[in-house]
């Protein structure tokens, strides 16, 4: 059976919320609200995350990883450079001074680091994203968008549910 | 009643004739109004950006001038040689080496106003820490052309740069100098990449209300397909909040290193353990200051006077007061350490500043850095524009003079008696590049704002967003709940 | 490089200079000793350098800016009253006019150039380590390698390092070279061009001539075979310069004599005896720990005329 | 196969290739790509022994003073790159000076004369030699011997017997020497006083130096040996460091090295001298009864009040003159130069008798014995002597060659205006100076690294010697001759049956030598090559000491009772400072001036460079209301000059100093209006017995213009103080004991 | 340009290197310390008695006592090295070295004079096998290795009439007979700020390990007995320098005699 799309359009949060809430609440067959459904909207707002339910953020580990890779490396780089290179002398401090390497050592940490947040953020958001279906600029204005995947079947209880919370407009994916 | 992100109030935009809220025309907007529609402030950012003020235009030719001066004064130089900039064996650095920490300090405030604020949850930065992030890169690369005039082989500067070459030579790893072209270049690409992620949401607007032209292409490049999914914010919040950790850390750690120039050599006066708060203190300092003077200047130019309203301007003079205040303890600490302290050198060093051939460029630093920003401790003056413009610029000045009082006096009187007190005036060359340094970097700053948004557009939303919860529970009588944001 | 090489010579790369455990010049370590009694303060020592260095004569508006480039400088110091060592003082005391007081035994005269510090503060600084330490412990100037940055002067306590602030044998702009005074150039020194540092090498050319030699027939160099241009000219025989570390040498003797330790930053016969010690070496500016190689004697002036 | 190659695509391929030791700018790129030339090291032109990238050293003898140092050129691939002193030398021991070492500069200078010119109007014209010398003999025909004059430098060797020759051939020529600084007097008074003009100095032997204005270690008759006997009297024997101490108005070189440096009123030495004669002989020190009769109005109260040195510092000076002994007393440039100098003198080189060092610390030095060849020198009174014959227009051809009069001659000699009067005049220089200027010839002469010579140092350092000087390298510019070569090219004009068979005068040098070989100390059986080349090899001939010793009988001295020195000078109301014109050991005369490396080596006592000043006591630049930097006009009763004021202590308030040498008008470009011309305000005041000029007679009054400029010194704003921090430390103790030390 | 781009490759190479370095560890161990070259350098420092004495100084002085030194083990370039630290110079002994040619008035046929007397010419001529320094006679004396003067060549060609009439010997006598130098053009041309030193390469390698003087002369200058007109066969440049210098170059080298280069930068630079 084929699956279409369907985007409702809210103005409130709030009633965006409720209709979200309600979905879930409802299970419909071959419509996880896990994985079938998008929000969009033109800020973040921390209170779907109740109504989503547990979503997990693993873009913390990225910088984590990066920073101490990135902090290893440029310390054997510097280190093994200045043993490499060790007819440059330098009168009252050792060939591989430690705690200078560190200064550098700890610059490389935190570039490595952003880099593998961003690195991270991109992985983690699937940027960069090819624009899914029924997209419309307006939930990057002023309104919030609620996009399923259903089932044809279901999609008609699913406007049901969006148009008892006040959503202002629906688009919808061409028949096949 | 549930709250609508769109209102339904009309919102008259030019504060020039028409009132909202009931206020007089000649009154300022005291606060972003939470009337205001989300579509609003998207229109308004854009706008903003096709039409600006003519004088954006003229500001533009200024600076192209500016840094036309510049250019002929760096190529005589190249040319002839570092001489020309009238340094001498005893005070070889001057004019540039102070310029490139004042431009390291200047970075620093959009570093703190979009990182340490973000993570303190302070709401009235979102309307000023984009311009300020741009601040900081741009004064990066504007710190960056200093260290290549300064240089008196620049063409060799690559030397620097530690990469397998094939004469098997790297650069020296205990020079401060590599630290800083470490450090340094890592806080502008971190910056970099922070300005950008931030600006990931607002490109995506810009991509779907500009339709024609390089621009949108360029929008659709950068936004990356940005379509506000909640998979998008949620890693959007954790990214972000992971950079901002960076950023704070990079910028501390950027300016203790720009310190460490100093603090690591053998000269007296530079040779101070307390450098690195007092710079990276008072490079916040300078920073907010110059902040201060680009707030009015864009509020004018942009027409933002809805965004950067007196109410963010109110709370960046308290800022920079404060941030003032802690300077000036720093400073005084710096003097009481070399009063106290067994170091002769550093006193007399000390009394050569206050006494010697500087001394009234010193003293004139101390007033400007010190008892100036007492005025910002006026209520009536914080949101006075004429009077906070010239304060800041006032501000900056004597922050400037700070660095090159760091700088030229210092090297004036060493360790060495015999090259004691030499007081080079610097030449036309080092002014003028100094003065086009400005000029570049209000040119980037005007260029910038001009393509980008200069306000950010998302979080201005959520700011206006929460301004609608506190006037809905407001109006419906229930206390504010802090979920707003 | 590689991982096994850094570790397994780890030890070694831990090494310091010059008072870590093993020494990193092993049969050299050139230094000088200056004895201030029998400098006259003639420049004799200051025009030779000119000489045999290839200096550039900066000209009047040069020098009175500060951009004169002699390697050797002269310095002349009046020792009237003791000058007040507190600053405070100090500022109303050379404000009086008082610093000016005329001795009438004499002055003191100090050549001073670039003390080859074993714990040189310039070399740590230098980003692309053109200055180094060599393994017989001179420190040195690499003028192709040098960008200019000038931080090395910056932490040089002696500032007797020189920057080429123009090009000084351009012949469109600074020459100070003009034909025929180029052919006096010595083609074992490289003229610098503008926008690098120079500074007293211990006139490596000479050394590094007879070390070659040296090294062909397997022996190290012997005392007296090698003489920097400021000793050779010097009429007083005031500056000593030769191997440390050879037993024959005039200036190793001359070191153990005075009980000036290299290694040390505070000498044990200053220590013990205070400044009233009969022997007459220091070194400038000791307590920075710089480790200079250069020794002066304290010049003697009679108490009973 | 002989060939003649060309020398100068040589010189100039070399000194292209070696001067080309620039830092380029380029990156790694190391090789570019075929387009410098290289020409083939060895040439024929290029002498066998010259190995590209080697240094060969070559003895010569220095020329820049007349101190007689000998000296050694690194010679790298015919360009003398650095000199050295020559080790076999007594005088200096293998030291050189930095006068010395800026021969380098005289030689590779830029401004340097390189065609005869010949005036046309205001402008010179480049001719070739053989027109130069037609000339020469054309204005010479009808000339009768005694209307042509020569005024030189001193002349010593072979140029000078040759001058002597020609002045011969012409027929009672008349020769002029003439130093613009020279130590005239002091000869006159030695001679008298000890039999010869100038005895050998052994400050080394000495414990205790008294000078009375000698600047031994700067610039006075033979600082390089003099400075290396003062590095071992500091040392001392025994365990007694060498005690010195200077008395004179303006602090020297050697003032700034003394002990203790008294500060006396100027012109008042010989009355200390005597002052001291007195003290000894108070204290019980065992004086000549003639000595004492002249010393006996000179006593303690006296002394302090005429000189103004403190009798405490006479008692100790007294005292240690006592203590140790032998010791020696200077009389030098400063004591010299008054109307009284010779009494000044007499006085001084008495005191040198009461302590009966005569025969200890000075002795009888060593001659030549070639009457020919002996050092002919000459002072100002000469100069005199030939400006009064110029100007009755007896001179109708003049010569002038290492002395440059037009410079230092004082105005009312009026030698500029005198010098229109001769009809043609001869110049023999290095460069553009201002006695060129006025010439309607000038010849160019070699440097005295390209020039064959032989000299005769006028102060023996141990035993007698001749000096040989060679050439280092070859002619910079073809188109210079040396001095010899001018004369015996003039020389053959007269007299060509003797000196025809000559082909330079590097033959006649070499003739010369080579036929005294015996007399020159070779065994007879040595070949004349052998001789010849083991003499320049050595570049200094050797020759026996004399056994004579020195008069130190005080009764030998010729009108020692009618000795009497005049009071103290009255203040002059309207000229109240003595000027005292003072001899740099760079610039000198003045001759030096276009040096770079010596304009730019800082003047040891005030630091400063590329400029003359005038030192002013404070406590008179208080009451002239002038301080540092500010330019003042000083004017004499001959004229003014502008000049900067240092204010420096080391002068006595009632006398102010300039240096020589500098304000060239001309010259050339290092020279140039460098300074003021001191010797333009010297008043015509003389030695009443010798006829010098009295240096240091003129007095000048100092006048505020307002101008104000910076002085260009090394010593920094700072003003050469401590702070307090030990950089340059001083043990003030009579109990060191230096003599043991390594 | 595509030197920039050649760095740029490298250096990401080089991350991968460098981690591999870390397995690196026991591979390296072969090409560090061969067990027979450690032996030898261990045996030249021990000869070296005199410095034992000189250590003294420090003693008598009371500094701190002497560590025994520890012997650092000779660096070998292994693979890390070439790819990692010196990657240019590593590249570089695959890319072309050969100079520019370079035109000389006379087109000198170094391999009719050097080559070796067995073997056939391109010109049907064997070669006379004549030594280098018979010419470039200062070679082994200085440090430039000087260039023949015209004598020399006239010395020998007066008294060969069977060549005195080919182009180039007429061409030859023409400068002779004018008196003026050849002006040859340099091929083998180092910057101004470096200066190599040919006597000490020649005494060592030739005279001291009587190596065959044209594998001495012919490491850095090529086989100039095959070519006419001499051309740069090496880039000259200071990774090659390097290179060589580093082999079996202790940190210990003291200017005696070691089995190494000196290293530091005074040496060439000054």
């Amino acid at each position: 059976m084929s699956k279409r799309h369907l985007l409702a359009l809210f103005d409130s949060f709030d009633e965006a919320g409720e209709a979200i809430l309600e979905l879930r609440k409802a299970k419909f067959k071959g419509f996880d609200t896990d994985h079938d459904m998008i929000i969009k909207s033109p800020i973040e707002h921390p209170e779907f995350e109740r109504v989503l339910g547990p979503k997990p953020v693993h873009v913390q580990w990225f910088p984590l990883f990066g920073s101490l890779v990135g902090c290893t490396f440029l310390f054997i780089l510097v280190s093994g450079a200045q043993a490499n290179f060790f007819e440059q002398l330098k009168g009252g401090k050792p060939i591989v001074p430690i705690p200078i390497n560190l200064v550098i050592t700890y610059a490389l940490f935190m570039l490595s680091g952003v880099f593998f947040t961003v690195l991270g953020l991109f992985v983690c958001a699937g940027l960069p994203a090819r624009r899914v279906p029924l997209y419309t600029s307006r939930v990057l204005d002023d309104q919030i968008g609620v996009l399923v995947k259903a089932d044809e079947a279901t999609l008609p209880a699913i406007k049901a549910i969006f148009t008892k919370h006040k959503a202002v407009e629906f688009q919808e994916e061409a028949g096949k | 009643m549930t709250l609508k992100i769109k209102d339904d109030k009309p919102f008259l935009r030019d504060t020039s004739k028409m009132l909202w809220d009931g206020e007089p025309a000649h009154a300022e907007v005291k606060d972003m109004s939470p009337h205001i529609s989300f579509a609003q402030i998207t229109s308004d950012v854009v706008n903003s950006l096709e039409n600006p003020r003519p004088i954006y235009w003229w500001a533009i030719a200024v600076c192209v001038f500016m840094i036309a001066v510049g250019v002929a004064c760096e190529v005589y130089q190249y040319r002839t040689g570092l001489g020309v900039s009238n340094k001498s064996n005893t005070n070889v650095w001057g004019v540039y080496i102070a310029s490139f920490v004042f431009w390291v300090g200047v970075s620093h405030a959009g570093t703190l106003l979009s990182a340490l604020l973000h993570l303190t949850h302070s709401d009235w930065r979102k309307s000023v820490f984009r311009y300020a992030e741009a601040m900081t890169t741009f004064a990066l690369m504007t710190a960056g052309l200093f260290v290549l005039v300064h240089l008196g082989r620049m063409w060799q500067v690559y030397y620097v740069m530690p990469y397998p070459n094939e004469r098997g030579v790297w650069s020296n790893f205990q020079s401060p100098l590599v630290w800083d072209m470490f450090v340094i270049g890592t806080y502008l690409t971190c910056s970099s990449i922070f300005l950008y992620t931030g600006m990931i949401p607002d490109l995506a607007v810009f991509r779907d209300n500009i339709h024609d032209g390089w621009r949108k292409k360029l929008y659709t490049f950068l936004a990356m397909g940005w379509q506000g999914t909640d998979r998008h914010w949620r890693n959007f919040r954790v990214a972000y909040l992971t950079l901002s950790v960076y950023l704070i850390i990079l910028a501390v750690s950027g300016h203790s290193v720009v310190s460490s120039d100093f603090a690591m050599s053998q000269q007296p006066g530079f040779h101070i353990t307390s450098f690195p708060p007092y710079f990276v203190v008072g490079a916040l300092y300078s920073g907010n200051a110059a902040l201060i003077t680009v707030f009015i200047v864009l509020r004018f130019m942009f027409r933002y006077e809805q965004y950067l309203n007196m109410d963010v301007l109110r709370k960046l003079v308290r800022l920079t007061f404060a941030l003032a205040m802690i300077w000036t303890y720093l400073h005084l600490i710096e003097m009481a350490t070399v009063w106290y302290g067994h170091d002769t050198a550093a006193r007399d060093q000390l009394y050569f500043k206050a006494t010697g051939a500087y001394a009234g460029w010193w003293w004139l630093f101390n007033f400007l850095a010190i008892v100036c920003p007492w005025v910002m401790a006026f209520r009536r003056w914080q949101t006075n524009l004429p009077v906070q413009m010239v304060l800041s610029l006032l501000l900056n000045v004597g922050m400037w003079l700070e660095r090159w009082m760091i700088v030229a006096p210092t090297l004036g009187h060493s360790h060495y008696p015999w090259t004691f007190d030499f007081d080079q005036w610097p030449s036309f060359v080092q002014w003028g590049i100094l003065f086009a340094s400005f000029g570049w970097f209000a040119l980037l700053i005007l260029i910038f704002c001009k393509v980008f948004p200069a306000v950010s557009m998302y979080e201005l939303k959520e700011l206006n967003y929460a301004r609608k919860v506190e006037a809905h529970h407001a109006l419906v009588g229930e206390p504010a709940t802090k979920g707003a944001h | 490089m590689s991982i096994a090489n850094l570790l397994q010579n780890w030890s070694r790369y831990r090494d310091t200079h010059p008072y870590g455990g093993a020494k990193p010049h092993m049969g050299y370590k050139w230094a000088m000793a200056i004895d201030m009694d029998i400098c006259t303060g003639c420049n004799a020592c200051s025009v030779a350098c000119y000489a045999e260095n290839n200096l550039a004569v900066v000209g009047k508006e040069k020098f009175l800016n500060g951009k004169s480039m002699h390697w050797l400088r002269i310095e002349r110091y009046w020792h009237d009253t003791p000058e007040p060592t507190d600053p405070l003082q100090l500022t109303a005391y050379t404000a009086s006019g008082a610093g000016k007081h005329f001795p009438d035994q004499g002055a003191h005269f100090l050549p001073i150039m670039c003390q080859h510090c074993e714990a040189a503060p310039c070399e740590t600084v230098c980003p692309v380590g053109a200055t180094n330490h060599t393994q017989d412990g001179i420190n040195s100037q690499i003028y192709n390698r040098c960008v200019g940055s000038r931080y090395c002067l910056v932490n040089c306590p002696y500032k007797v390092r020189y920057f080429n602030w123009y090009n000084y044998q351009d012949p469109a702009t600074e020459n100070v070279w003009p034909e025929p005074l180029n052919q006096q150039l010595n083609p074992d020194v490289t003229v610098r061009s503008k926008g690098v540092m120079e500074k007293c090498t211990f006139c490596v050319q000479r050394l590094r001539a007879v070390m070659v030699d040296a090294r062909t027939e397997e022996r190290l160099v012997r005392e007296g075979e090698v003489q920097t241009a400021c000793q050779q000219a010097c009429m007083a025989g005031a500056i000593s310069f030769g191997n440390m570390l050879n037993p024959d040498s005039r200036v190793g003797k001359q070191w153990i004599e005075q009980g000036v330790n290299i290694a040390l930053d505070v000498q044990s016969k200053n220590e013990h005896v205070g400044d009233n010690t009969p022997k007459r070496g220091y070194r400038i500016l000791e307590n920075l720990r710089p480790y200079p190689s250069v020794m002066y004697l304290e010049q003697v002036r009679e108490s009973s005329v | 196969m002989e060939n003649n190659f060309n020398r100068r695509d040589f010189l100039k391929v070399l000194g292209w290739g070696g001067a080309a030791v620039t830092l380029s700018a380029c990156g790694n790129t190391s090789v570019e790509n075929g387009t410098e030339f290289v020409t083939s090291h060895s040439t024929e032109a290029m002498p066998e022994y010259a190995i590209p990238g080697v240094y060969v050293h070559f003895n010569s003898t220095c020329a820049q003073c007349d101190g007689g140092c000998s000296i050694f050129g690194r010679v790298r691939e015919g360009r003398v790159l650095k000199l050295e002193g020559n080790p076999e030398s007594p005088i200096n021991k293998g030291k050189i000076c930095g006068l010395g070492q800026a021969a380098l500069q005289a030689h590779y200078n830029p401004d340097r004369i390189t065609h005869p010119m010949l005036r046309k109007g205001d402008q010179g014209e480049t001719i070739t030699w053989d027109q130069a010398f037609a000339l020469i003999k054309d204005k010479l025909t009808g000339v009768e011997g005694g209307e042509v004059a020569f005024l030189t430098g001193a002349t010593s060797g072979h140029t000078g017997a040759l001058l002597k020759n020609y002045v011969d051939a012409l027929g009672s020529a008349k020769h002029y020497a003439y130093e613009a600084v020279t130590p005239t007097v002091v000869r006159a008074a030695n001679k008298k006083s000890y039999g010869v003009e100038m005895p050998r100095l052994h400050i080394d032997k000495a414990r205790v130096v008294v000078s009375f204005g000698a600047d031994f270690l700067g610039a006075w008759v033979s600082p390089v040996n003099f400075t290396q006997q003062y590095a071992k009297f500091r040392k001392g024997s025994d365990g007694m460091r060498g005690v010195l101490v200077q008395v004179e108005s303006k602090m020297t070189l050697t003032g700034a090295n003394a002990d203790r440096w008294l500060c006396i009123r100027p012109g008042t030495e010989g009355i200390y001298a005597l002052g001291l004669i007195n003290a000894l002989g108070a204290k019980g020190f065992k004086v000549p009864a003639t000595a004492a009769t002249i010393a006996r109005d000179y006593t303690a109260e006296r002394v302090v009040q005429e000189t103004g040195v403190s009798a405490e510092h006479t008692e100790k000076l007294v005292a240690i003159l006592m203590q140790r002994t032998p010791s020696l007393v200077l009389v030098g440039t400063a004591a010299e130069g008054y109307a009284h100098g010779s009494e000044n003198a007499a006085a001084i080189t008495l005191l040198n008798h009461v302590l009966g060092n005569v025969g200890k610390t000075m002795v009888y030095p060593a001659s030549v014995p070639f009457p020919q060849i002996e050092p002919k020198a000459g002072g100002r009174n000469t100069l005199h002597a030939l400006s009064d014959d110029m100007k009755q227009g007896k001179v109708k051809v003049l010569f002038t060659y290492g002395s440059n009069p037009v410079f230092t001659s004082n105005p009312s000699v009026e030698f500029k205006e005198n010098l229109q009067k001769v009809p043609f005049k001869v110049v023999l220089t290095h460069y553009r100076d201002e006695t060129a200027m006025e010439a309607d010839l000038v010849l160019p002469l070699d440097s005295v690294l390209e020039d064959w010579g032989s000299s005769v140092p006028e102060y023996m350092a141990e035993t007698a010697q001749i000096n040989i000087q060679q050439a280092l390298s070859e002619r910079l510019y073809p188109e210079t001759r040396g001095f010899g070569d001018v004369l015996l090219a003039l020389l053959k004009q007269r007299r060509p049956a003797e000196y025809d068979k000559y082909e330079d005068f590097y033959a006649y040098l070499r003739n010369a030598m080579v036929t005294n070989k015996v007399a020159l100390g070779a065994s007879s059986g040595t070949s004349d090559d052998i001789f010849w080349r083991d003499t320049v090899s050595r570049g200094i001939i050797k020759l026996p000491a004399t056994t004579a010793k020195v008069s130190g009988k005080l009764a030998a001295i010729p009108s020692l009772a009618k000795l009497t020195l005049p009071n103290a000078f009255a203040v002059d109301e309207a000229y109240p400072f003595h000027l005292i014109p003072y001899t740099s050991a760079h610039v000198r005369d003045g001759r030096h001036a276009n040096i770079p490396w010596l304009q730019e080596s800082p003047d040891p006592i005030t630091t400063i460079v590329w400029d003359s000043w005038i030192e002013i006591h404070p406590t008179t630049a208080i009451k002239l209301g002038v301080v540092e930097g500010d330019i003042v006009e000083v004017a004499s009763r001959s004229g003014a000059i502008k000049v900067m004021v240092y204010v420096f202590k080391g002068i006595h308030p009632d006398a102010v100093s300039i240096p020589m040498g500098y304000g060239h008008e001309a010259m050339g470009r290092y020279a140039k209006n460098v300074g003021s011309n001191v010797f333009k305000i010297l008043d015509s005041i003389f030695d009443r017995e010798t006829g010098e000029l009295a240096l240091h007679e003129t007095r000048v009054k100092v006048t505020k213009t307002g101008q104000k400029v910076r002085i260009v010194k090394d010593e920094g704003p700072y003003g050469g103080g401590q702070a307090g921090k030990r950089i340059a430390l001083r043990k003030t103790t009579d109990k060191v004991n230096l003599s043991k030390e390594v | 340009m595509h030197r920039i781009f050649l760095n740029s490759i490298v250096l990401l190479v080089g991350l991968f290197a460098a981690t591999a370095s870390f397995a690196d560890s026991s591979t390296a161990h072969d090409g560090v310390a061969p067990s027979a070259g450690n032996a030898a350098a261990a045996a030249a420092v021990e000869k070296k008695g005199f410095i034992a004495d000189y250590d003294n100084i420090f003693i008598v002085k009371g500094g701190p006592e002497a560590k025994p030194t520890t012997e650092i083990k000779p660096l070998e370039w292994n693979w890390v090295d070439k790819l990692f630290y010196n990657p240019m110079g590593w590249i570089n002994s695959f890319t072309d070295q050969l100079g520019p040619e370079v035109e000389q008035p006379i087109e000198f046929p170094h391999d009719r004079h050097a080559g070796d007397p067995g073997k056939v010419n391109p010109d049907g001529k064997t070669g006379d096998g004549i030594n280098c320094m018979y010419c470039h006679t200062f070679a082994r004396r200085s440090l430039t290795a000087g260039i023949p003067p015209l004598r020399k060549c006239i010395g020998c060609h007066q008294n060969i009439p069977s060549v005195r009439d080919t182009p180039r010997i007429v061409k030859l006598f023409e400068y002779w007979d004018a008196g003026k130098p050849i002006p040859w053009k340099k091929v083998h041309d180092l910057p101004d700020y470096v200066r190599f030193n040919h006597e000490r390469h020649i005494q060592r390698f030739v005279f001291k390990q009587e190596r065959p003087y044209k594998e001495v002369c012919g490491y850095c200058h090529g086989d100039v007995a095959s070519m006419t007109v001499a051309r740069r066969q090496r880039t000259l440049s200071m990774g090659f320098c390097v290179n060589c210098h580093k082999k079996n170059h202790s940190l210990d080298s003291t200017y005696t005699k070691a089995g190494h280069g000196p290293n530091d930068c005074f040496m060439c630079h000054k």
